[in-house]
């Protein structure tokens, strides 16, 4: 990685392509500079066989001398087109971009709250945290136990992870809300993190609050070039001089928790 | 060693290769060295903030791109405080895209914008004019005529005007801009069109009608620039679905001076670099010295005065 | 079973697919069941022989065609002599499409056409009006209507009025046909393009600039159908690009009652019956048992009359 | 092959994908009932991957039980795609199209004069004369030995071939035309044939017309369709009401050696 030309398109080989469940699949890819270079909550924006556009994918693996790995949900024609990429085919990966998670050596644990594939977002986060021995409490969010990728979430690091489902009604913000007030009591965590829920978002928004805790969240937004560049990506942000349209690729995808304006 | 250089009315250019207004900022400086490119173009400035408009500001459409980002942004007065500075590392030139509502504001704005570190105005008169209720400027050749005679009397800089495709007759909007003294056309600005979702079965832009660019666009731009570079002497800037420096010499061929390439940098970051490393490879192949010899070549009659 | 049938005018055909003028004969059935079709719609009809532009006619960019074949033909007396029979042996409705260089011509040649086995006449206004000096009736809203009121005046066959995107305003020629008397609109006929052949550094068509058709052309037929369906009240046939049942899906959603499939019958024979499938298998998944009830559907505001 | 509908497009794998000397290749793909149908003369329009309009191609090689053979030069982006097909990838031919040579069972001998990839377009009707026992002379030109596809031509059928070079110069017209002439008075045949250059085309039909020998020419042109719809495949063409318009891929390509304006 060029220090003075920091972001650009690495061309890497496809490792491994297959399906994750029943709607999941993951990518890793061989692409040294750039796995090296990404921190998490950061994003590359992929070129999909067939399709213009690129498409923004979180980075769910990487690290020195580790391989680069995706985890998305088969949403249409981009994703349908990653997902049919195979060991051997080549992946255009352009990044590393975006703001990526604030992570405090000094931190003795961190809460993460994910609702689906926001997971992938937050996966790396978590790792990081618990190879430098902070503590994690982990409430992985899905549909039904066939949707949730808890070994795709924490591979074999340790953690505190606690599943919710809608299909018995523990991923109902009533419960989860409970959750979390008595996981706070039991390991106060030094800072909060949350992705892939609009719901889940605004539940931590106010129980950090309460309980005065900092946070952060990553969002999404339909995105062209992921480079700051033409503003299709702005939400809605509180700042100092109020509220303010900021790009999720460059001021984002991670944002202070109670800046983001829930839609 | 190919020569590179070409002249737009008052300004030497070291390449003829530079970003399109909207697609472009300082931040492309973290992947290439934008002192490679011909000239810096700016986001279109307006005078005071715009919010934009509403999401999803951007639809895929097969290869090409539909936008309806709606000009937000802070105003001139944060502009020449906040982000002209920020331009000011940079050695290529300047050229500031300039967005108003009205002639009068055309000219206020113009003015505002005559500072130093400023090259050019590029006037982006395919934004609505209040004064047509809601019109493009550059619909007709009148409402065009009358911004670019206003900007042309408030600056001493030269003047770029930028046509839209959206019109019944460019080449009379170009020789109407010829004749209130800009100093060369951009051709052109995005063209109109749809998208449905038809997951939702609605407009796939908040905005609901957006313009359309890429690759998709690029056989109607090329046309436009052919029957502008025919209408007028001053040179022609080519714009639109420029992807490769074979794209780049077919608008030059056509009758452009230069080039800006827009939506290929969001496929390709440093797409022009490949694309001013393609003009180089033709022109060294096909035996050309200097770029500027192609302007105009596809041309049954002579060269245009342009390539000049 | 989704009721496919749709009412243009006083027609009810029994399919919205139909094929674009001057991509479709009956050359094609050698390849399927022409009757499956909504209508069939012949090649521009002249009112004189013409022999069409050189070759090549034909070019190739991107995603999609540029043409410049210029109506070549035997003249209408050739034409009801010879092709007319041809046609007889199908029983889907016969469309002429009618080109002429004046109102008057338009009006001869429509008294000509009105014929047993003739259902309707589509008047191509975007040919060159030579009372205009070569531009196309159909740049603006005046010319475009003179021609339409003529023929309305010269027959009692439905007329359907085919719309060019080379005009600044198109709901403004929309309105007027209607006024004028069509029974329908079709939007629209080919963009105005250029490619330039690196080799040759000339133009890649033999007549210089052509008509651009295919996918890449398909958001600008779109958004014109979209202002065309809001413009007016009669039924707007939609085509450009279409080349699969969701493209056609698109345009009755943005207010269109029927689509015409040109170019994509070049890539694959056999386009039309896969458009048809997809947009009855669209219906059947989305709940609807009328195809009639797509169109407009995208409107934020009610449904077009079009539909009804 | 539906005989109501004799014309569809054909996915067939392909089985054959290799070059042929330095400028050619060859493809041969399983598509049995179209090589069943294809008559010589007749082509193929073929959807070349990435590229958009079909690209038109003679039958070169085709027959009941057969598989279908396709012999180009690489042209440009569409036969360079064809040229990059492999085995057991698919190939979408449509076709049979276009008017065939004529084949009389009564003939005893006809004259082939043809140059560069035009034997592409001659090679079938060579080898289904020699099947039926009606003699073959065929005079074929070409830049130099290297370019001389004398095997793709003649296969292992019995057939009297002379080959000429601008190499050496016995392709020049005159030294061919001197050719023909030895040959025919060898040798006459009931009818000529030719393809692949204008200069040629012009030679014959002098030498056909004094001998008063009837012949066929195939021609080129760009295509849109190939089915007759478009018309941007015209070639000037002498007809009994005088010189027409005529469709290269509907009337043609395969003309009266004499109706053919050379340009
Ligand atoms: C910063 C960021 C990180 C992301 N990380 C992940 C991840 O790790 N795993 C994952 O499964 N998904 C992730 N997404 C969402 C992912 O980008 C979309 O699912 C994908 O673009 C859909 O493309 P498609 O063609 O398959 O589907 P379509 O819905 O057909 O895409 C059509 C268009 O919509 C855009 N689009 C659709 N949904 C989204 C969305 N949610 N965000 C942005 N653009 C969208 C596409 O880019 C494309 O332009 C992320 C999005 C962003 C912005
Ligand atoms: C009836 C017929 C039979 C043919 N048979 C053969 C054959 O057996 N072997 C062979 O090598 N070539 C043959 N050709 C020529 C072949 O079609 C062209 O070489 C090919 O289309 C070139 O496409 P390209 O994209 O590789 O090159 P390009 O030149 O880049 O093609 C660009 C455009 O020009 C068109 N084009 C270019 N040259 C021709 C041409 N000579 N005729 C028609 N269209 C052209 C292409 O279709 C495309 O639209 C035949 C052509 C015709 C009309
Ligand atoms: C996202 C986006 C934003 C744009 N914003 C502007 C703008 O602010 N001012 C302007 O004059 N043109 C704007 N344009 C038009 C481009 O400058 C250019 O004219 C057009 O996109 C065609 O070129 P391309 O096909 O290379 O993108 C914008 C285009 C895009 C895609
Ligand atoms: C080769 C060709 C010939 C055409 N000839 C005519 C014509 O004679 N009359 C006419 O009204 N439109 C003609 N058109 C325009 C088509 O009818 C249609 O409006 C246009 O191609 C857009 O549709 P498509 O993208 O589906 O092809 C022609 C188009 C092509 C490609
Ligand atoms: S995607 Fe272009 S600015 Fe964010
Ligand atoms: S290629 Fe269309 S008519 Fe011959």
């Amino acid at each position: 990685m060029d220090g003075a030309y920091p972001v650009a398109s690495h061309i890497g080989a496809v490792l491994v392509s297959e399906p994750v469940g029943a709607r999941y699949h993951r990518i890793l890819i061989d692409a040294p500079a750039l796995s090296a270079a990404v921190r998490p909550g950061q994003f590359c924006h992929l070129l999909c066989p067939g399709v213009y556009l690129r498409r923004p994918m979180s980075v769910w693996r990487a690290g020195p001398g580790e391989s680069l790995g995706f985890l998305f949900r088969v949403a249409g024609p981009g994703t349908a087109a990653l997902a049919g990429l195979r060991a051997g085919d080549t992946l255009d990966a352009m990044g590393p971009v975006g703001r990526p998670f604030s992570l405090d050596p000094g931190w003795r644990r961190i809460l993460i709250l994910a609702r689906g594939v926001g997971l992938a977002t937050l996966s790396l986060l978590a790792l990081r945290a618990a190879a430098r021995g902070i503590g994690v409490t982990a409430v992985l969010s899905a549909r039904e136990p066939a949707d949730l990728m808890l070994a795709a979430f924490a591979s074999d690091a340790p953690m505190q992870v606690h599943a919710v489902f809608d299909s018995d009604g523990s991923s109902a913000p009533a419960a989860v809300g409970a959750l979390l007030a008595a996981e706070i009591a039991r390991a106060r965590p030094d800072a909060v993190f949350t992705c892939g829920s609009d719901r889940l978002l605004r539940l931590l928004q106010g129980i950090a609050a309460r309980e005065n805790i900092p946070g952060e969240a990553a969002i999404e937004q339909r995105m062209g070039c992921a480079l700051g560049l033409c503003f299709s990506c702005v939400r809605r942000i509180a700042t100092a001089d109020g509220p303010r349209d900021l790009r999720v690729c460059r001021e984002g995808p991670v944002f202070d928790l109670h800046s983001v304006e829930a839609w | 060693m190919v020569d590179l250089s070409v002249r737009i009315g008052g300004l030497r250019l070291a390449s003829p290769v530079m970003p399109a207004s909207g697609t472009f900022g300082p931040e492309l400086a973290e992947v290439f060295d934008l002192d490679l490119l011909g000239a810096l173009v700016t986001k279109s400035v307006t005078p005071d903030p715009r919010r934009g408009n509403p999401t999803p500001r951007v639809a895929e459409t097969g290869q090409g791109l539909l936008n309806s980002i709606g000009i937000p942004g802070k105003g001139i007065a944060a502009w020449l405080a906040h982000d002209l500075p920020a331009w000011q590392r940079f050695a290529a030139p300047l050229v500031v895209s300039l967005s108003a509502p009205s002639a009068a504001a055309f000219a206020a704005a113009a003015r505002a914008l005559s500072v130093p570190g400023v090259a050019a105005i590029e006037a982006n008169i395919s934004c609505p004019n209040l004064e047509e209720d809601g019109r493009a400027f550059a619909a007709e050749p009148g409402p065009a005529a009358a911004a670019i005679a206003a900007i042309r009397a408030a600056t001493a800089l030269p003047v770029w005007a930028k046509l839209s495709p959206n019109t019944g007759d460019i080449a009379a909007v170009a020789r109407a801009c010829e004749d209130a003294g800009a100093d060369a056309l951009v051709v052109a600005n995005t063209i109109l069109g749809l998208a449905i979702d038809l997951d939702t079965m609605a407009p796939a832009l908040g905005a609901g009608m957006g313009g359309y660019s890429g690759p998709g666009f690029k056989p109607i731009a090329l046309r436009l620039v052919w029957q502008c570079a025919h209408a007028v002497r001053i040179p022609v800037i080519g714009c639109g679905g420029i992807t490769t420096g074979n794209d780049a010499v077919e608008f030059m061929l056509a009758g452009a001076a230069a080039v800006q390439v827009g939506t290929a940098t969001f496929i390709q970051p440093a797409a022009m670099l490949r694309v001013t490393e393609g003009i180089a490879a033709f022109c060294a192949g096909r035996g050309f010295a200097r770029v500027a010899e192609l302007t105009g070549r596809a041309w049954s009659g002579a060269r245009p005065l342009a390539a000049e």
